[in-house]
């Protein structure tokens, strides 16, 4: 579904990837693990086209989407939930909600039924919804980010830690929702410091270190490789 | 009484007008966090295309409608070629480059235009409006009916339409608003056009009453931007509120207190209200938290 | 080459080593007239500078502490009979103390709402100056009296190059060491975060006044300094262009930048002149070449191309 | 030969635009003609104009770049009081002569040695205003002026000579330069007791919008406006409600009305004429000061048979009987205007047009 | 007597009470964590222990002094310094001067003598930078420190609030979320680096979600839902609440509690 291939990309004369190929098939979970700086988000902006790419390609069901804007993108199926939560702040919970169907071709029904489904999965945000979105604590902002990134009814979902500053118990719920996501047909690209729970839940993984990718495979041989473990499990 | 009247008046004429210029500031700043400082020009291109278009024959009407177009264009024109292509500069060099296209557009309207006052035949007559002993021109009701309308149809675009949410999300943060499929460029490229839009109605409407000529931006955007901040960065009722208050204060003061410091008593009082509200009077508080 | 650029003295020696090839390359009087006008506003520059690119605090009333050193320094030798050059250290204690005052509660307020706060004070400025015309002259004008040193006359553009010079160098100077100086570390961090200044000790309310004040009597200099070159002042250079003019130089040159306030004013002052060739399409002209500046070298003049050229020798 | 060089610094635009526009106008096409007709003396001019925005620190710089760098032999504006008075220490130390076009009469009064000027002074518009006043009997007025330099200035001097006509300014009130509402200042003028007529010294926009809301607010007491207004877009701008506006203006406005023995008629129609059928707008005093100022210049050049700048310094104060737009201007050592108050007409604008009311 | 000590403390906004008359207090040198579902209210809490808010409702008492609504910077004075949830950077300075800004305090702070540039500023200035690098090298980052602080990545910069906290060398440290979008093994360094500050002396009171984390190093752990005070107690006796498992850790997380503390 996504194949990323030779992708080069940086900030000013940095580079920060040196050429990564990957591949997500459709109705994969793909995780991708790495330390800091290694490049995560630099490559999730990539695929989402806020960050420019120096080389290399990007292809969505085979259409070449390495120069295509990030609204097509979204467009296209593809969303992100992003590092930082990027809430529209003065926006409030609701409408931070309904642009994340901005695009969406669904009619007006289909958006509120969404948001409804967003509101029974984080009931916080529906007590909160005529809220400044800015006023809400990290966690909850956390939450806010992925039901955006959910409204948009992706085909690929790009979640960049959505663990982040979530209580224990909603981090379960979280993986949760993503598998659940698997099963409903969304292709999920993960990316998580929370490892071992990612891994688990992965059809397959890679691990990028500094720019470039260090190795791949299935969730569980990674989680059995004795260096992923050392690395990123901290067991 | 009929003085207190005919200040009142004469308050909320002007006050319409950098009312009218504020709301053109709150646009523009709503989708990109810019202070568009030629949004004056825009007024006075509102203004000067109608005299001179209508100069060639053309009923004036119609010669009103276009320089909305024209001024909608320049607006275009302006957001394609100079604040896109420093996308994701710094708001003040943003800011600068507003300047500069402020000095620019005059500078071409002094040539494609003239550098004469012009004035527009009033809409509907100039034979005064008497109420309570006082006089007010038939021309003040329809800047105050425009401004009216216009930010009612502003707020209900900015606060029930999913792209005046676009556009405000777009200011808010630009990368999430790409992140959900907002084509940003676009969005700041419309709140351009329909900014110059409502500067050109501002100067149509008010050309017949303050006249009008190639450098009459300036103070309109001083004003203007003044008017904004003082009603509250961003919201349109508060552009609207803070124009009439300013308008109303400039008038009070010449009135009663002093007209050499007239301007000074409309500022002090600015200064004041900031002093007790940092974000105007209407502006909502940020709420960042830490 | 950076190592040597990084040295305190690097900006000061190099804007010395200008004033200097000017002062001796420019031949017509003419020519170091507008280069002195480029030394007075170039102060003023760095001075907001101070304020604007390092602490983060816009100004749009600047011209109102340059209108206050200018006319103190115009109208004391007339109401108190003092010495002009003590009329211009007056009008310099007079903006520093009004910088102390209103920096208070108008540095409270943040982004636009301190530059329409710092507008409405360069207004008042402005409009006492044009309407007290008993003392001021009123929109017209008046004449300022020629001071003297040690039994010297100044006067004309000869004296006031070096002097307006060597006070930029100086200028130039203690800007940069104060903001190599923990102030100027303590300025640059509540630029970005205001609570996290706070929290490791900042007395952010403190410096942003500090910073004012610094700001108002760089100004306040640049004022009292023009009026005893040009020994004739108006009301114009405390209102609301000149401020704005100020601004622009400040961003034209670099945020942050001392040397580009330098460049920035040179810009403003030179260009007007260069482009009057252009005759009547020296505005078009100015506005344009403005835009241009703005949006290819986005961070201003000298910072950009500090990056160009650092970026080039890697 | 060489060419003479003569500078010129003017408000070409900005604010005071509208005199500095027609002034640079009038001057490049002049100096056209007059070098298409061979010259000065068999010298070509070249002329010089910077454009100072109308402001003073402007039009000092370009004047010293005039003087050091360009090397003129004599200096043609600013166009307005404050500009001219930035140049005019210039003029003196470097002794180079200078004809202003503004219209304050600090400028002349004390003479400086190397100051002239063409227009009629603020002072002089006060008193040709309150002659009519006196005549028609009024004793209290009012008094609305703008803060520009020339509002100002014609203010200061109005108040000053009132006195001598046993009329009193019972109301006094300013607007700012870019005002669009004068309802409150003439609110309180017409509810002031026994206003009998009111003066507004002022140039630009403003006097239009006073004259405006003047009628707006039905105040039925004669209005007079100043030289400021002299131009056919003040009864553009003011409209129907300019009707029975009265002020004092240089017969350049009533050209065609002007008796055909009038010494002044060949002069202002010819320039008239030149200047319509040149620029397609409509003539305005403005553009006759610089007209007046470059003919007695190049006049005192002829006269000197040089162009050295002290030369034509004496020449110009030796100016007498020229014939200009303003009038006739008899210079000397302690008048540099040369013009006197006979020298302007009292006009009343009637159905859109200037009517010269005779002395009565 | 104890470092740290809030009493019915609170606070609310907009009809939402984000902390409701919370007491409890840190005794010196311990660890203390707070934690607590999502919006409990424990940035909050900071936030009103910091000065950053104002409490609309009880103290705030620091080494035994009071200081209820005292300003950040005097409190940073005092000896109180935090980290931020949302990252609180100087994008604009370079990784060493931000840390440099911490010793603020430290320094002399004349303006006159650092518009002359003396020589004792001069001095000064290399005795801060040395103490940055000293920090950056205890938090791993001494080889970015003359790199911008914007270029770093996310969880580099939690450690450089991290060590420019140390830099106000602090009788009492706020961390909310250090471990934050940092991986097991990161979030282990961080645990030896809170360790080893609480050595030294300095007490530590910690906001953090990840329970391996807070189980380990915690000598008390502090609760709170909707704002208030649920339980307070060591970690074993916090882990097997059935209230805090129920509204907070979830099976999962109870179990993750138990490991670490193995
Ligand atoms: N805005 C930026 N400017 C310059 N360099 C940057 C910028 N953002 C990231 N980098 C650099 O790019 C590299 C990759 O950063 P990236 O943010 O993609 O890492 P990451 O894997 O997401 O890390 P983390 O786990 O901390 O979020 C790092 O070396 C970082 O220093
Ligand atoms: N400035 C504010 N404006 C509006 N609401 C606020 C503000 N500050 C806090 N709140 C509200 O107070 C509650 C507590 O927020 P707080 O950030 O303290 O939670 P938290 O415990 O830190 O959560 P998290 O674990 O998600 O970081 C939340 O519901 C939040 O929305
Ligand atoms: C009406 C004009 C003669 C005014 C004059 N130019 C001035 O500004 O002083
Ligand atoms: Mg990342
Ligand atoms: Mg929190």
């Amino acid at each position: 579904m996504l194949r990323i291939e030779d992708l080069r990309s940086g900030y000013g004369r940095i580079e920060a990837l040196h050429g990564i190929t990957i591949e997500v098939n459709a109705g994969e979970i793909v995780t991708l693990v790495g330390g800091n700086g290694a490049g995560k988000t630099t490559l999730l902006k990539a695929v989402s086209g806020v960050q420019p790419v120096s080389g290399g390609r990007i292809t969505f069901e085979g259409a070449d989407i390495t120069q295509a804007t990030p609204h097509k993108r979204v467009a296209l199926g593809i969303s992100q939930s992003p590092e930082g939560r990027q809430i529209f702040g003065p926006l409030s919970v609701e409408d931070n909600l309904r642009l994340g169907a901005y695009r969406s071709s669904q009619g007006s029904a289909a958006v509120e039924a969404d948001l409804q489904k967003i509101y029974a999965m984080f009931p916080i945000l529906a007590e909160r919804r005529k809220n400044p979105a800015g006023g809400l604590s990290g966690g909850q902002q956390q939450m806010l980010a992925i039901g955006r990134a959910l409204m948009s009814r992706p085909r690929l979902l790009l979640l960049d830690e959505p663990s982040m500053g979530l209580a224990p118990i909603l981090v379960d719920q979280i993986l949760e929702t993503i598998a659940s996501l698997r099963d409903q047909g969304v292709t999920v690209f993960l990316v998580e410091q929370n490892a071992f729970a990612a891994l688990s839940i992965a059809d397959r993984g890679y691990v990028i270190e500094t720019g470039e990718i260090a190795k791949e495979g299935t969730g569980k041989d990674l989680i059995a490789d004795p260096a992923v473990r050392e690395a990123y499990l901290g067991v | 009484m009929a003085e207190f009247l005919q200040f009142a008046f004469s308050g909320l004429t002007v006050g319409a007008v950098y009312a009218l210029v504020a709301l053109g500031f709150t646009l523009i700043y709503n989708a990109s966090d810019v202070v568009n400082f030629a949004q004056g020009e825009f007024v006075m291109i509102g203004g000067m295309a109608t005299v001179f278009i209508a100069a060639v024959g053309v009923p004036l009407p119609v010669a009103a409608l276009s320089a909305i177009v024209v001024a909608m264009i320049v607006g275009l024109l302006l957001h394609r070629l100079a604040i896109e292509p420093a996308r994701g500069a710094d708001a003040v060099t943003l800011i600068i480059i507003t300047i500069g296209a402020s000095i620019f557009l005059r500078s071409a309207a002094s040539f494609i235009f003239d550098k004469q006052f012009h004035t527009l035949p009033p809409f509907t007559g100039d034979t005064p409006i008497l109420f309570g002993g006082a006089a007010i021109l038939p021309q003040s009701l329809w800047v105050l009916a425009g401004g009216f309308v216009i930010v009612i149809l502003l707020w209900a675009f900015m606060s029930r339409t999913i792209l005046g949410k676009a556009i405000l999300a777009t200011a808010a943060n630009r990368l999430a608003a790409r992140l959900v499929g907002i084509n940003t460029s676009y969005v700041v490229g419309l709140s351009f056009a329909l900014s110059a839009a409502i500067g050109a109605i501002a100067g149509i409407l008010v050309t017949p009453i303050t006249l009008t000529r190639y450098d009459v931006g300036t103070l309109l955007a001083l004003k203007g931007f003044a008017a904004a901040m003082f009603g509250g960065m961003g919201s349109p009722i508060g552009a609207i509120v803070g124009g009439l208050i300013i308008g109303l204060l400039e008038a009070f003061g010449a009135g009663y207190i002093s007209s050499e410091y007239k301007d000074a008593i409309a500022f002090i009082v600015i200064l004041g209200v900031l002093f007790f509200m940092p974000t105007g009077l209407f502006g909502r508080k940020s709420v960042e938290r830490v | 080459m950076s190592r040597l650029a990084a040295h305190p003295l690097f900006v000061p020696l190099l804007i010395a080593a200008i004033v200097l090839a000017c002062g001796f390359g420019l031949g017509s009087n003419f020519y170091l007239r507008v280069a002195t006008l480029v030394w007075i506003s170039a102060l003023a520059a760095i001075g907001l500078n101070l304020l604007m690119g390092f602490a983060g605090q816009v100004s749009l009333g600047h011209a109102g502490f340059f209108g206050i050193g200018a006319y103190t320094t115009a109208v004391a030798p007339n109401v108190l009979s003092i010495s002009p050059l003590l009329a211009l250290v007056l009008g310099l204690v007079l903006s520093a103390a009004i910088a102390f005052l209103v920096g208070r509660p108008i540095l409270k307020l943040k982004g636009h709402y301190l530059a329409v706060a710092t507008l409405g004070f360069g207004i008042l400025v402005s409009m006492v100056l044009t309407n007290e015309s008993g003392l001021t002259g009123g929109p017209d004008g008046m004449t300022v009296a020629r001071p003297e040193l040690f039994g010297l006359r100044i006067r004309g553009v000869d004296h006031w190059y070096w002097i307006s010079g060597a006070v930029l160098v100086l200028g130039a100077w203690l800007a940069g060491n104060l903001v190599r100086s923990p102030t100027g570390r303590a300025l640059r961090a509540l630029h970005d975060s205001e609570v996290a200044a706070r929290v490791v000790g900042v007395d952010v309310a403190r410096y942003k006044v500090v910073a004012f004040v610094v700001s108002a009597v760089y100004t306040a200099l640049a004022g009292g300094m023009l009026a005893l070159f040009n020994g004739f002042i108006t009301p114009d250079v405390a209102g609301f262009l000149h401020s704005i003019e100020f601004v622009v130089m400040v961003v034209l040159g670099g945020l942050g930048s001392i040397f580009g306030s330098v460049v920035g004013a040179a810009i403003l002052i030179a260009l007007p002149q260069a482009l009057s060739a252009f005759q009547e399409y020296e505005h078009l002209a100015l506005g344009f070449v403005l835009m241009a500046f703005m949006i290819f070298l986005r961070k201003g003049i000298v910072p950009s191309l500090v990056a160009l050229v650092w970026r080039g020798s890697k | 030969a060489d060419p003479i060089k003569i500078g010129s610094v003017l408000a070409v635009t900005g604010p005071a635009s509208f005199l500095g526009d027609p002034e640079e106008k009038t001057l490049q096409m002049y100096v056209d003609q007059i070098n298409e007709a061979g010259g000065v003396d068999g010298r070509q001019i070249e002329l010089i104009v910077y454009d100072s925005g109308g402001d003073p620190n402007k039009a000092r710089t370009f004047a010293t770049r005039l003087i050091e760098d360009d090397e003129v032999s004599a200096i043609i504006g600013d166009s307005t009081t404050g500009a001219t008075m930035a140049m005019v220490p210039l003029a003196q130390d470097y002794e180079v002569p200078m004809i202003s076009l503004a219209g304050a009469v600090v400028i002349i009064d004390p003479v400086k040695e190397y100051v002239f000027k063409t227009p009629h002074t603020d002072r002089m518009a006060c008193e040709k205003i309150f002659q009519d006043m006196k005549a028609n009997g009024y004793t209290k007025i009012g008094m609305i002026s703008g803060t520009g330099g020339f509002g100002k200035s014609m203010r200061e001097q109005c108040l000053d000579v009132v006195g001598t006509y046993d009329i009193e300014v019972v109301a006094d009130e300013t607007y700012g330069p870019s005002d669009a509402d004068m309802t409150p200042q003439l609110t309180k003028i017409k509810n002031t007791d026994g206003v009998q007529a009111v003066i507004n010294p002022g140039f630009g926009q403003g006097p239009a919008i006073v004259t405006r809301n003047y009628r707006q607010l039905g105040i039925d007491v004669p209005l007079y406006q100043s030289h400021g207004v002299a131009s056919k877009s003040f009864i553009e701008l003011a409209g129907d409600a300019a009707n029975g506006v009265r002020l004092p203006a240089a017969a350049l406005l009533v050209a065609d009305k002007l008796p055909d023995d009038d010494p002044q008629k060949e002069v202002v129609v010819n320039y008239k004429t030149t200047y319509e059928e040149a620029t397609g707008e409509p003539v305005s005093t403005f553009g006759g000061h610089a007209y007046d100022a470059l003919m007695m210049l190049v006049a005192a050049i002829e006269k000197a048979g040089s162009d050295d700048p002290a030369a034509i310094r004496d020449a110009l104060e030796q100016t007498s009987g020229f014939i200009g737009t303003a009038g006739e201007v008899n210079m000397s050592a302690d008048d540099h205007l040369g013009l006197d108050v006979s020298a302007f007409e009292m006009l009343e604008i009637q159905d859109g047009d200037w009517v010269i009311i005779g002395e009565n | 007597m104890s470092a740290l000590s809030v009493q019915d403390i609170g606070i609310t906004f907009g009809g939402v009470k984000a902390v409701d008359s919370v007491s409890f207090s840190v005794e010196d040198g311990q660890i203390f964590s707070i934690i607590g579902p999502n919006g409990a209210g424990k940035t909050t809490l900071f936030n009103l222990i910091s000065g950053v808010y104002v409490p609309m409702s009880g103290r705030v008492t620091l080494q035994g002094q009071d200081v209820t609504a005292a300003a950040p910077n005097r409190l940073a004075a005092r000896g109180l310094s935090r980290t931020f949830q949302n990252l609180q950077i100087f994008f604009r300075m370079t990784v060493a001067e931000n840390v440099m800004v911490g010793r603020h305090l430290k320094e002399e702070r004349g303006v006159f003598p650092h518009l002359f540039s003396l020589p004792s500023v001069i001095r000064q200035n290399r005795h801060s930078r040395k103490e940055a690098l000293r920090l950056l090298e205890r938090i791993g980052l001494a080889d970015r420190a003359d790199d911008l602080a914007a270029n770093l990545p996310y969880g580099e910069l939690k450690r450089l609030e991290i060590a420019r906290a140390l830099a106000t060398e602090p009788k009492v440290l706020l961390l909310d979320e250090p471990a934050a979008g940092c991986n097991a093994r990161e979030t282990e360094n961080i645990e030896h680096m809170i360790k080893e500050i609480a050595e030294t002396g300095v007490t530590v009171v910690l906001v953090e979600h990840d329970m391996r984390l807070v189980m380990r190093i915690s000598d008390r752990i502090h609760v709170l839902d909707y704002g208030r005070t649920l339980t307070e107690g060591n970690a074993e006796e916090v882990r097997t609440n059935p209230e805090v498992v129920k509204a907070y850790l979830g099976t999962h997380g109870a179990e993750e509690a138990a490991r670490a503390q193995d």
